[in-house]
């Protein structure tokens, strides 16, 4: 019964077995944890090390430091933004555009499967 | 060409229907358009059970002769109360649209993307 | 929904039982002429609607309440599958037209023809409960659209 | 005449003219070539149903369980209605 | 005969009777009293998984089950189908396995979420009927059927959609959701009239006996795929589904994935069994359509759903970049079988593929749910759907962090959690297909990781927002349906083999060879 349930599975050319890999993730996590004891010796609670550093700036209230979703990558948003421009003008949300969509999909496959 | 006048009507309906739903704004209209595909399909299914020179499918004090298919009329009779369903569920919604957005324009609905 | 004028209430009342009459008949003998239930069923509910169209929404009201309407359609739907659930109990699979060729109700095969109405087995049956769901459901989608088309405040 | 006008012209006339052919091209009218469903209906329908309307035999016997989805159908949108119209204060 | 080999020969039959009987009776007992309906629904939805599973255990072991409505004889008088038939292969034993999980969590789900709610006694009995069209659609083995169900389908759902009747959007989403499922509709029954009108039959095993691959029957199968496609959700038709999933209530964005994931299964039927023996004719290249389609609902999906700001909308961005997967992968098993020179990779990775796309069914609609599921439980408590106001909510919802944190892992296919086994399946055989379509599909997942990553950064983590003092963990019962499915998660992540020895292999079995499906016919009962 536990090796039913331990076999691996067979992706055709490959092999995936999740408990091995849980296995080499903890041992893994065993290391890491070793290291970072090493460094903890060094680290004092209530000097400046805690403090965070803002290019010498104040720090601002908690509150107002939440990044807010529409702020995040906008680096690769911009980049990418005149697909992103192509895409918002296809959605529009209008109901008509949508059975366009329908119509024109069946004209395609109509030409490709019907004239074949 | 002319025996085929019922395929042909049947065509045109959906075309109309389909026109309608593509290029009218009103949303009454669309719906107009889907029930006029919806009665387009109808039609097909019925015409595709007519035998020439035939009877309805019905014993009681019949004629005699050949009758005309069962099937596509019993099929008809379940499309056409599915499509009164659907013709009341847009209606009501259509109802709330126009108390929510104040007009029946389908433009007015969308644009969550933009 | 206001009531419409007098001479409207006065037609919808004299018209209002002959259609009742058709429709009725309709539903009752749908296994041996044209109709069955949906179809009756129609005609009924139009009749209905015809009487809730001249007397107004609010009188209607007086009457009967939209959630009794639905539990009538419960009652229909509820038959018409009991019905096919039976075909399990005596005919072995869902469906089952168990009652013909029996000397049950409706039990008879009809001979060449012939306008029997003791014929048909459970299909009379399932045309009754169809047709009270039929009724029930139509009558109940026109009469709360009646009552919501004047209420705004409530979806508001 | 923008983009969107003219890709719908050119895409409804061909789904047009391919329907148009298509729904021409099963059988000519009235001479349905396939028959062995419907014929065994119209011999069997007396007999096995004890019912003289084919359609009706159709209706609640042979294709009972679509008759079932049919109310179905009807008391789903019932339900509907009465949920888009309920009450939304308790 | 025992109780047990009557209820396993019925069980088709009641799998679709008893919820509707539930449905028929639910708004009686709503009158007697709330909890009593509630209580009434789980136990309907219990014994209709149970029924179900039983039939599949029947199905995976013996292949396929015919049960005839109306009568135990004639069921073909001279190879002549003359009534409907459900027919129960593998791969349907497999849709309804999901719907009915997916159906029970969430009506588990919405005893508390809907609390607050009126006009429940509908909405139970919409969800329940929902139910219904479901695995009638994924059981049924007769066309027209096929398109009741389709309708039972999207009218139950087009209603619950616009639930919050107080919303425009919601009423909006729900008029577009209905008037695309009712066209699409209309052209599957276009189809099924043009089949009947050729070969007078409804039976899908009939039609995939007599069918000869004229010029209607190719207008039928380009009406059935594209108009299913659209019910489906696949690019260029996918707008609806974000109006449809982003508006509609968490619970019925649950069992519409699965309701979408039936019209899917629909267009699988309909390319492998019932054009089995025509689609491969080597002119027709359908797989590669299929591929194509693919790519770009991933691809669209995944960029559409970065930039979203609403939540639920974001997430049914996601679950349309994740149908792209499915699609890819069985239009790559439809190349391989459509292409006669590798006709010896249908055993190799054709196969593979068919088992990773239909494995990626399971795991769509358990991550995709459960993330749904975890939108839902933040809008309980905040009543706030919308990312650039929510905030520092980890420090009051544990629980659903934790089912977030998991749903997030799976869905973007980190290891060891399900979302990975199938995608690894995927990767694998379309890189024999061709190496630019893993890339692709590796690239999207990458892509799904950091969405659902900027969901956690900006929803859960940060400082706490004085605004969200207030809010609390959701109630139990949200917490138990989350935690059914984030566990049935976990275990099928650590344990794929079983899963995919035991339940997928047959159904991609019964994809690929269609013989069996209508060996009854031929062998004749």
């Amino acid at each position: 019964m536990l090796e039913e349930f331990i076999k691996t599975l067979l992706t055709g050319n490959g092999f995936w077995n999740p408990l091995v890999w849980i296995l080499g993730f903890i041992v893994i996590f065993l290391v890491v944890y070793i290291l970072r004891g090493y460094g903890n010796a060094s680290y004092k609670k209530g000097t400046s090390q805690t403090q965070s550093f803002l290019s010498g700036n104040p720090e601002y209230e908690k509150q107002f430091m939440h990044i807010k979703a529409s702020n995040l990558y906008w680096g690769w948003t911009n980049a990418m933004k005149w697909i992103i421009d192509i895409l918002k003008k296809m959605h529009t949300g209008n109901v008509s555009d949508y059975v366009l969509w329908f119509v024109i999909v069946l004209g395609v496959l109509f030409i490709f499967v019907g004239l074949m | 060409m002319i025996d085929n006048l019922p395929f042909i009507a049947v065509a045109a309906l959906i075309i109309i229907g389909l026109y309608a739903v593509l290029f009218r704004r009103n949303l009454i209209k669309i719906v107009i358009g889907i029930a006029l595909i919806e009665s387009g399909v109808n039609l097909f299914l019925v015409t595709l059970g007519y035998r020439a020179g035939s009877i309805a499918p019905i014993y009681t004090s019949s004629p005699g002769g050949i009758m005309s298919y069962p099937v596509p009329q019993a099929l008809t009779l379940t499309s056409i109360v599915i499509g009164v369903a659907v013709l009341a569920l847009m209606l009501s919604l259509i109802i709330h649209i126009y108390r929510h957005y104040g007009s029946l324009d389908v433009r007015k609905l969308g644009g969550e993307d933009q | 929904m206001k009531g419409m004028s007098k001479i409207v209430k006065t037609i919808a009342n004299i018209s209002f039982p002959f259609i009742m009459i058709y429709g009725l008949y309709i539903i009752m003998h749908g296994h041996l002429t044209p109709g069955g239930g949906f179809q009756g069923g129609a005609v009924v509910a139009s009749g209905i609607v015809l009487i809730l169209v001249a007397h107004g929404s609010d009188w209607i009201q007086t009457k009967i309440k939209e959630h009794d309407l639905s539990l009538f359609e419960s009652l229909g739907a509820f038959c018409f599958i009991l019905l096919a659930f039976l075909g399990i109990a005596f005919g072995g699979v869902f469906f089952t037209n168990f009652m013909v060729n029996t000397n049950l109700p409706f039990g008879q095969i009809p001979i060449d023809g012939a306008a029997n109405l003791n014929t048909g087995g459970t299909i009379p049956l399932m045309n009754l409960a169809v047709g009270l769901k039929v009724i029930a459901g139509l009558f109940a989608i026109v009469l709360v659209m009646a009552i919501a088309t004047l209420k705004k405040e409530e979806s508001a | 005449m923008n983009t969107r006008t003219i890709a719908a012209v050119i895409f409804f006339t061909i789904v047009s003219v391919f329907m148009l052919f298509s729904v021409l091209m099963i059988h000519p009218f009235g001479q349905p070539d396939a028959q062995a469903m419907d014929q065994y209906i119209i011999d069997n329908t007396v007999n096995e149903t004890g019912t003289n309307n084919g359609v009706t035999a159709v209706v609640f016997d042979y294709r009972g369980f679509d008759t079932l989805g049919e109310a179905t159908v009807l008391f789903t949108a019932v339900a509907g209605v009465m949920l888009l119209f309920r009450r939304l204060k308790k | 005969m025992s109780i047990m080999d009557f209820l396993l020969l019925q069980s088709p039959a009641l799998i679709i009777a008893i919820p509707l009987l539930g449905a028929f009776l639910t708004p009686v007992i709503g009158r007697i009293s709330d909890k009593g309906r509630n209580i009434f629904v789980i136990l309907i939805l219990a014994f209709t998984a149970f029924l179900v599973f039983i039939l599949a255990m029947h199905v995976f072991e013996t292949g396929p089950m015919t049960y005839v409505f109306g009568s135990t004889k004639n069921l073909v008088s001279n190879q002549t189908v003359i009534r409907i038939l459900f027919e129960v292969d593998a791969l349907s034993a497999f849709m309804a396995i999901i719907g009915i999980i997916i159906a029970f969590a969430a009506a588990i789900y919405s005893w508390s979420f809907m609390k607050e709610e009126t006009g429940l006694d509908k909405y139970y009995t919409l969800m329940l009927l929902m139910v219904v069209g479901m695995l009638g659609m994924v059981m049924t083995g007769d066309l027209f059927n096929f398109f009741v169900f389709l309708e039972i389908t999207s009218i139950a759902s087009c209603a619950l959609i616009a639930f919050r009747t107080n919303k425009g959007n919601a009423v909006a989403a729900g008029f577009k959701y209905i008037v695309i499922s009712t066209i699409g509709a209309l052209f599957v029954l276009m189809a099924i009239a043009i089949l009947y009108g050729q070969y007078d039959a409804l039976n899908i095993a009939k039609l995939a006996q007599s069918i000869t691959f004229s010029f209607a029957d190719k207008i039928a199968l380009v009406l059935l795929v594209v108009a299913l496609a659209m019910k489906g959700g696949i690019v260029p038709m996918h707008m609806w589904v974000a109006d449809a999933y982003g508006r509609a209530p968490a619970s019925i964005s649950l069992i519409l994935i699965a309701a979408t994931q039936a019209s899917l299964y629909g267009v699988f039927r309909v390319l492998f069994t019932l054009y089995g023996d025509v689609i491969t004719l080597p002119s027709i290249s359908l797989g590669w359509v299929m591929v194509i389609l693919g790519l770009l609902t991933m691809l669209i999906g995944v960029i559409m759903a970065l930039i979203q700001t609403d939540l639920k909308r974001l997430i049914a961005y996601g679950a349309v970049a994740e149908l792209g997967y499915i699609f890819l992968a069985v239009g790559t098993g439809l190349t391989v079988l459509t292409t006669p020179e590798n006709a010896a990779n249908i055993a190799g990775y054709g196969f593979e593929a068919m088992k990773g796309g239909i494995f990626h069914i399971f795991n769509d609609i358990l991550d995709i749910g459960l993330l749904f599921m975890v939108a839902g439980a933040l809008y309980f408590a905040t009543k706030e759907s919308s990312l650039n106001k929510l905030g520092g909510l980890a420090r009051n919802m544990k629980y659903t962090t934790v089912f977030f944190v998991i749903g997030l892992l799976a869905v973007s296919g980190i290891p060891p959690l399900n979302g990975f086994s199938s995608k690894l399946l995927i990767y694998e055989s379309i890189f024999q297909l061709n190496p630019i379509l893993s890339i692709i599909a590796i690239l999207a997942s990458i892509m799904l990781l950091a969405i659902f990553v900027k969901v956690f950064q900006s929803a859960f983590l940060g400082p706490a927002l004085p605004q969200f003092s207030h809010v609390r963990e959701v109630p139990k019962s949200m917490l138990i349906a989350m935690g059914i499915i984030a566990a049935l998660i976990v275990f099928i992540g650590l344990f794929p083999d079983i899963f995919v020895t035991n339940v997928v292999e047959p159904a991609a079995n019964a994809l690929i060879n269609n013989k069996e499906y209508v060996q009854w016919l031929t062998g004749g009962i």
